[in-house]
């Protein structure tokens, strides 16, 4: 539990908790959320090793792997649906060997992580029995229900070092008010030793009260107020996700030299996200935020 | 409204796997079945529970589908989003009636696999993955599958390379074998025919679209498979429910699911319309 | 899962979906949101054998073993703490014998449901080793972690026929909307097979929606209209929880024909429900409301 | 302000078990630890979690104490409040420091009994019963045990007739013996003395208030118990710290715990006050 009143630090303080072959939790899902500033911050700053732990994901885990970040690779899926289709460099990386891909399933991270929450050295769980998941996971056992007699896979706890979240807006406790879906966020949060999180703002307790606290502060070690920190993924309600830089970015990450390009261009900038903002320019992040000005605005984003 | 495409029959058609009072959902990436909900929820299946991918919100009636499945637009007019722990505990405890699956290879029984296509170790193609399909395939009641990827060859096969989530039976044994409550896979939608599933858990030919002959779909599918007694054409889309693609599926993300050359297949409508 | 659009049914119909001898689930908890307007009905109803899990109750509790309807009781807690002491008509059975004891503990009955939801043959707990709480319980069986060797217990899922849960808020769909603390009440109707739940207000979905939907209507069976349907106890943001009419109750059931005289005045009336807030009367029900005018208001409602 | 009463000093004496930065619990049903939370974290220990009993409110502030643990009174001004199951998660993965326990029998080794008096299944007492305090008894870090009992000679005993909380051993083993890691009972506050734990869990004076005998204790108590080298009087409680006790639980809820005999002590202030 983290019980200061301040959590405030800037992004290398707070990127620089984690460390080399960390189990790192990453919040959100596909494209909404993703701690990308975290994850830009992370490679600027060389970590390495990273085992990496969540449910459905894309570009986060794919730039991670891009930047040769990863070992390990724990999530349900990474991809960028049928829109912008396979995660390049995640697939180039686990062809060729270059990571470790232990794919999971959402019920069993889940599983694993309410062990965690509930501190107990195991939990059963139905539907791995018969499919091949258990060829990926040879730490799972079996179990024997003592009233039934069926046979349960049981699963370990899973204690990420760190979970990497980023919420529209947070106070300087660490409380994080987010929207639904919260996707796994609360449980890595209950789950993890400590949550690294950055938002979007940074406002007084009472006004983040108003609107809801849904992760408490006390599981939060250092906060940080990074402005899109989430682009180009979505922060409602805050902005949407930007699909064309997402789609440059599937593109670039493609090859190993335009991935390289990508990186070069846009996260070892020498002065971080400031820089990464000014890069994308005042009126294409505004037209993010102007999701709610009415439907066709809102869906003009996405043609 | 003179004629409609492949993909709005195909959406239409899986919409008909659903019957009213389901509680049915979708997994991310998959915006043929995500319309075909929305279509059923607004013709058919008014009093079905819509959950809607990877929003986990109830009924909402979003006024377009974005190319995401987490996308915000997905949850207006719902009161009511669940927890993703609450979703996931009604699917393993038996209270979803349908989930759409597809896969990047499905074999005869219906197992699918997302995960990758060769050796497990240096796979040829490293797929997205599973996301939450595979412990909740062994308890939802009822299975849709769906591919527009058929006529590949490579992707309805004898054997899965890896079994992602689970069909009737995999080497392990049946469903009865491994005590799981979920039906299994109950309808196989493919751009080249609508199957079934036999008292052995074998995938059957059930219904025909006009343009594609079995000798095609044999030619495509990796086993043999039987043909059921009543083999007949594909019940054509009426106006109505082509017209609800259109409106919920504007922006036609549900084309990105088909090769060019099924989005070529035309159809008129056949009667003259009741209006 | 309950789908019909509309749930909306009178206290009596309600209540006639619980039968003899079911295990019911009560929400709420101490003085806060008892389902008072249910177990009062279930009482003309001359419901029997009933056996009511939950955790810390009261007077809910008391109420229906002082009217002969309770044949199991499993909560965590039956009692008015230490403001009006010992539950009279509970502890006049558990010592007499007519009601089994089988006190629980929160954390056992939130895993059995837990177990519930996730529609688990078992799961394990800890904390039970070494007290007398398997005594109350051999239905429990031991477990031993197949990672670390660790003996556990295992409890077996609660699946509660019935939760009757009372809400401020709801909608004609079953939606609730709960203040904190919600207690087990989402746990209850993720693990029942049916929730029955009265709110002091149905409100359209819209407006419900706002204040935000606690429990779905999914869940729900049967809903009912009942103003003050939790009174004596709370039903925050509406009413103040009705200390002098707990005081007058815990007084009437020291002794079988007291508790007798008050069932006769307070319960089994002809006009149910409308006689029962008439019978209480208009000011003192309105003075229950007026919790937020001032602290020394508030404060003044438990001199 | 020319003196205090034997209440006040009790709750004061409560709160300094509690050190500065721990996250602390304390039960419903228990003003004495309730209110000494709050005067604990009005004083020497600003930066503790206070989760707020059966509210499971986050430090909140509130106006006054009411007779009840969850009216809503109790959580103004914090910014969140827990879930129940958030909490009872916190305590048994072992992520709460401190936790208030009473009981109706408490033994050597602080076992406490709240569950019923006499055999179990004809009791000559039905007490209210545990709440959630077994299971997570076994597994948060410190417990302070307090009665306002002690002196009826029926409370503090050699051995519980049931065990519903659990102290340093029972008849099933010790907590290392049981796997559990919560430290157990550090201290038990009674109206007649101080106690802490020695090396083998057993139950031994540590401080005692000036109005109380060594001999009125062991009268009290059902079996003999070491007396601690450093015995020492129980220290003073300051004016402050007096004044909170009385800002806090201007509603007198606290009184509520003890016999009229105890609420008859009274206290002067022994040093001028420093103001």
């Amino acid at each position: 539990m983290y019980l200061d009143p301040d959590k405030r630090v800037d992004l290398a303080t707070a990127a620089s908790h984690v460390r080399d072959a960390s189990l790192v939790a990453l919040g959100g899902a596909l494209t909404s959320r993703l701690p990308m500033a975290l994850v830009r911050e992370l490679i600027r700053q060389g970590r390495r090793d990273l085992h990496v732990v969540g449910s459905a994901h894309g570009m986060d885990v794919d730039l991670l792997v891009a930047a040769g970040a990863v070992a390990v690779c724990e999530e349900s899926y990474v991809g960028f649906e049928q829109d912008l289709g396979l995660a390049p460099a995640y697939r180039r990386a686990a062809e060729g060997g270059t990571i470790t891909v232990k794919e999971s399933c959402c019920v069993t991270i889940l599983t694993q992580l309410r062990a965690a929450e509930m501190g107990l050295p195991f939990l059963p769980v139905r539907g791995i029995k018969g499919t091949d998941m258990r060829r990926l996971h040879p730490e799972y056992a079996e179990i024997t229900c003592p009233f039934t007699g069926e046979l349960l896979v049981a699963v370990p706890p899973l204690i990420p070092d760190f979970a990497l979240i980023h919420a529209p807006l947070g106070d300087q406790f660490g409380n994080l008010f987010l929207e639904q879906p919260y996707v796994l966020d609360e449980r890595f949060a209950g789950a993890s030793r400590s949550v690294i999180a950055t938002v979007d703002q940074i406002v007084p307790t009472d006004t983040l009260a108003e609107r809801g606290v849904t992760i408490p502060g006390y599981f939060v070690q250092a906060v940080v107020e990074v402005p899109f920190g989430a682009h180009p993924a979505s922060s409602y309600p805050n902005y949407a996700y930007d699909r064309q830089h997402m789609s440059r970015y599937v593109t670039a990450a493609s090859t190993p030299d335009s991935a390289e390009a990508y990186l070069a261009e846009w996260v070892h900038l020498p002065g971080g996200e400031d820089d990464y903002r000014a890069k994308l320019g005042p009126e294409p992040l505004a037209r993010l935020t102007s999701w709610s000005q009415s439907v066709d605005q809102w869906k003009g984003l996405f043609v | 409204m003179s004629g409609y495409t492949f993909d709005e029959w195909f959406v239409v058609r899986l919409a008909h796997t659903i019957t009213d009072r389901e509680v049915v959902f979708h997994g991310f990436a998959s915006p043929c079945a995500q319309v075909a909900m929305h279509v059923a929820k607004r013709s058919h299946a008014p009093d079905m529970m819509l959950i809607e991918g990877a929003m986990y919100a109830i009924n909402p009636t979003p006024a377009f589908i974005p190319p995401t499945s987490n996308d915000n637009s997905l949850k207006q007019g719902a009161a009511y989003s669940m927890r993703f722990e609450e979703f996931f505990d009604a699917a393993i405890r038996g209270d979803v009636d349908r989930m759409f699956v597809s896969g990047g290879q499905i074999d005869v029984y219906g197992n699918t696999n997302v995960t990758a296509v060769g050796p497990l170790e240096r796979p040829k193609v490293k797929l997205g993955g599973g996301g939450g399909g595979c412990n909740i395939s062994a308890t939802i009641r009822q299975l849709t599958l769906w591919t527009t990827r058929h006529r590949s060859g490579r992707t309805v096969v004898a054997e899965c390379d890896f079994i992602t989530d689970l069909g009737h039976r995999t080497p392990a044994g049946t469903r009865a074998e491994l005590g799981y409550t979920g039906g299994g896979p109950q309808w196989l939608v493919s751009e080249l025919g609508v199957f079934d599933y036999d008292a052995d858990g074998r995938m059957r030919l059930r219904e025909t679209w006009p343009d594609v002959s079995i000798e095609q779909v044999r030619a495509a599918t990796g086993f043999e498979f039987a043909i059921a007694g009543d083999v007949h054409s594909v019940a054509a889309p009426t106006e109505a429910e082509v017209a609800l693609v259109r409106a919920i599926d504007s922006l036609e993300v549900r084309r990105g699911e088909f090769d060019s050359r099924e989005l070529e297949r035309e159809f008129e409508f056949t009667t003259t319309p009741a209006r």
